[in-house]
């Protein structure tokens, strides 16, 4: 069995000009700060292209990253946390893309899922809909929704094991596992590391099939 | 007693017992405060959890449960925690009896704005758009005129929509305003103190007064 | 807080003549065998259809339900255990659907999550195509397929907390989980029942809001 | 040895340290009889189990723990549980590396047929479509001939079809056959004792002889 646990200095370096990276988290819950940490300063990859629930806060490193000029494109729901990806919204200095969250959430799960795409309600009569495929059943409207995949996951969970089983607590859940099943590659920042068949096979949020890289902290 | 504490007791009056509710962010989320002993409400934050408690105080706050809104919380007697896939499945799926949101304008077909001003910062739609089309009821918690004194509960809605025909029940601290399907506003109560011309006339759409018109009690 | 725990009997008698039903559990796994017998025996409706991944074995209850003549429609996956569908299907007394069995899983949890339909490249130029649409997309064909929704849902649990909080343990989870979202009235079997708060808000996987009846066995 | 032992000694073989496989019903289980020691697979039951372990003994038995075939079994160091919403996210979203099935018809193309024989009994697809569609690899285990000694490899398939240009390689107990996409059918290694001519003479489909043609061994 591979050895899965690495520093996050060595995880992220397999990031490359062009990548296109989810983060997970949603605010500063289950946000994977030392791996973006990591990405701002220890590589140089520019013209990235972010996938995130909010591009977090301004205490965050992804507030940071966002500011370095190194991100062209942001997909996200909700950014009135980081004034400075509305900043790049406002002066297109980037391409910012906003979701409904469910939308958000279900892209990254269809492209994880093998699905072509799915149809939802929201966002029918809104400028969500602007350059969307329209299709009515019984009468009524809906959206078909693209799925999204991505060459890296950036994830926090609580606990790994060796064979990169996670488990991820309370509210911290929210995009990471998703995001751990639509990426390319999967590192998963964790608070604890232990053996593998200690985690009770019940409880495991992400199996270990989806992560490649383990980076334990604190 | 000020405005937003006025709306917020009105609309906790509405919640009936068992009722899975979610509340929007700023005063929306007061409601929380005025719900009746005798109320059990779930209340769902979309980041992934049902049975949110009250704000957890100094040294009982945890980084795993933190609310839509990213403040910690604690966690009631039959809490389950999921994630933002399942989380808007519960939303979009009709599983949300009531949400309580905001809104910039409203107007005679239940359209909402409440997500963006042309021009200005957009903070994102976050789950609103999900909400408002997947919850059974919405519930618009809104100052009766804006800043300037212009009407908010409108004829047609000028702003960037959220949803088309989705507002069911209009608060503010002058009225209740039903939104009827394919008959529009009906004023249900107005605030101690008002006459109807009152209300009338801080509202851009035609009002039809209800036959049972009371005084909105608190 | 509505006192959800109730007899098979009482439970069963909400089902009426015309009634779709689903069932979890995969063969005998996950199977709610005490809920399907109290149908069987206790339940007269006739006309049912039944939404199951392989209607059971030839040792459960669910054998005999379909032999009665009671069921004229079923969906379902695999129904090499169950001589009876086989039947059925061949001899066209009863409409018997086959879809692939991820294909099956989707439409349910689609049913319970809002969604209109999802686009799924599994049965395309097979007879799994016949009546759909087909849409392509960067030249790759998919099938639409429909959500599912029923009038009932039979599912089986290990644990239940007295707010309808469920556990699933192991390989008993598969259609048990997202039938509880599809249905207007969610029966659940379960082996142990616990006051609220004794289940780890982590370890749910069906929150209490979709459950309305439990019947504890054994 | 018997020609099912020899097939499935055979494709052992073919599977990788790390590997995420998922066996089919009948001859593909045995596979996991002949898988060496130092290679480490994850075996994926599509009922919800990722890390399935050897059938389960007397006593050990649980009915929280059957494969898809409905057998009990045991589970490794690092198993997980899930629902058959997310283990088919698992197969249809590329996540399986290789699934070994059994197979009535296979042609040129590499469509296969494995479900139906119109006029027959029939059992259904199971999860036969999604594995065929979404595994990374998919080895045909089959004898070659059928009972009454006509070829199963055949030009073009006349049984219904359980997807359209899947199966990347045939293992029978005469040879390896490669299906290469644009080419055809490439035959690579043959059993021992076995001329070029004799599998020939048992293929329909016309064979692609590989410069590096081998004999089979186990």
């Amino acid at each position: 069995m591979k050895n899965k646990i690495t520093s996050a200095q060595e995880a992220i370096s397999m990031i490359k000009d062009g990548d296109s990276i989810m983060v997970g988290g949603f605010l500063t819950g289950g946000h994977p700060e030392h791996l973006v940490a990591a990405l701002l300063n220890e590589n140089s990859a520019g013209n990235l292209t972010i996938i995130s629930n909010d591009t977090g806060t301004q205490e965050l490193s992804i507030f940071q990253l966002v500011k370095s000029g190194r991100v062209k494109r942001i997909f996200a729901s909700y950014i009135g946390s980081n004034p400075e990806t509305g900043r790049l919204l406002m002066t297109k200095e980037a391409t910012v893309q906003l979701f409904p969250q469910g939308t958000l959430a279900e892209k990254i799960r269809a492209g994880g899922a093998g699905l072509g795409g799915f149809l939802t309600p929201v966002g029918v009569g809104t400028i969500v809909e602007e350059d969307k495929r329209k299709i009515e059943i019984d009468n009524k409207e809906y959206l078909l929704e693209m799925p999204l995949k991505a060459n890296v996951a950036l994830i926090k969970a609580h606990m790994a094991d060796e064979t990169g089983n996670l488990v991820i607590n309370g509210s911290s859940r929210n995009f990471n596992i998703v995001m751990a099943t639509a990426a390319d590659y999967v590192i998963a920042e964790v608070d604890e590391y232990v053996k593998a068949g200690e985690i009770d096979p019940n409880h495991v949020n992400v199996p270990g099939i989806f992560v490649n890289a383990i980076v334990k902290v604190g | 007693m000020e405005n937003r504490e006025f709306i917020a007791k009105r609309i906790a009056k509405e919640l009936k017992d068992g009722d899975v509710v979610n509340l929007g962010i700023g005063m929306p989320t007061m409601v929380a405060n005025y719900i009746p002993k005798d109320v059990n409400v779930m209340l769902q934050a979309e980041n992934g959890i049902l049975g949110v408690g009250p704000k957890a105080g100094e040294g009982e706050q945890k980084s795993d449960c933190i609310d839509a809104g990213g403040n910690y919380v604690t966690t009631v007697k039959g809490t389950s925690f999921f994630d933002s896939s399942f989380s808007f499945c519960i939303i979009r799926g009709g599983h949300v009896d009531i949400t309580v949101l905001g809104a910039l304008e409203v107007d005679e077909e239940g359209n909402v704005a409440n997500w963006m001003i042309p021009g200005k910062k957009v903070p994102g739609m976050g789950g609103a758009m999900d909400l408002v089309v997947g919850a059974k009821k919405v519930i618009l918690a809104m100052e009766h005129v804006n800043k300037n004194g212009a009407p908010k509960i409108v004829k047609k809605c000028r702003l960037p929509l959220t949803a088309v025909n989705v507002a069911r029940t209009i608060v503010t601290e002058m009225a209740v305003i039903d939104v009827v399907p394919k008959k529009g506003l009906v004023l249900k109560e107005i605030a101690p103190g008002l006459t109807v011309e009152d209300v009338q006339n801080a509202t851009e759409a035609k009002l039809i007064i209800s036959p049972d018109l009371k005084v909105m009690e608190v």
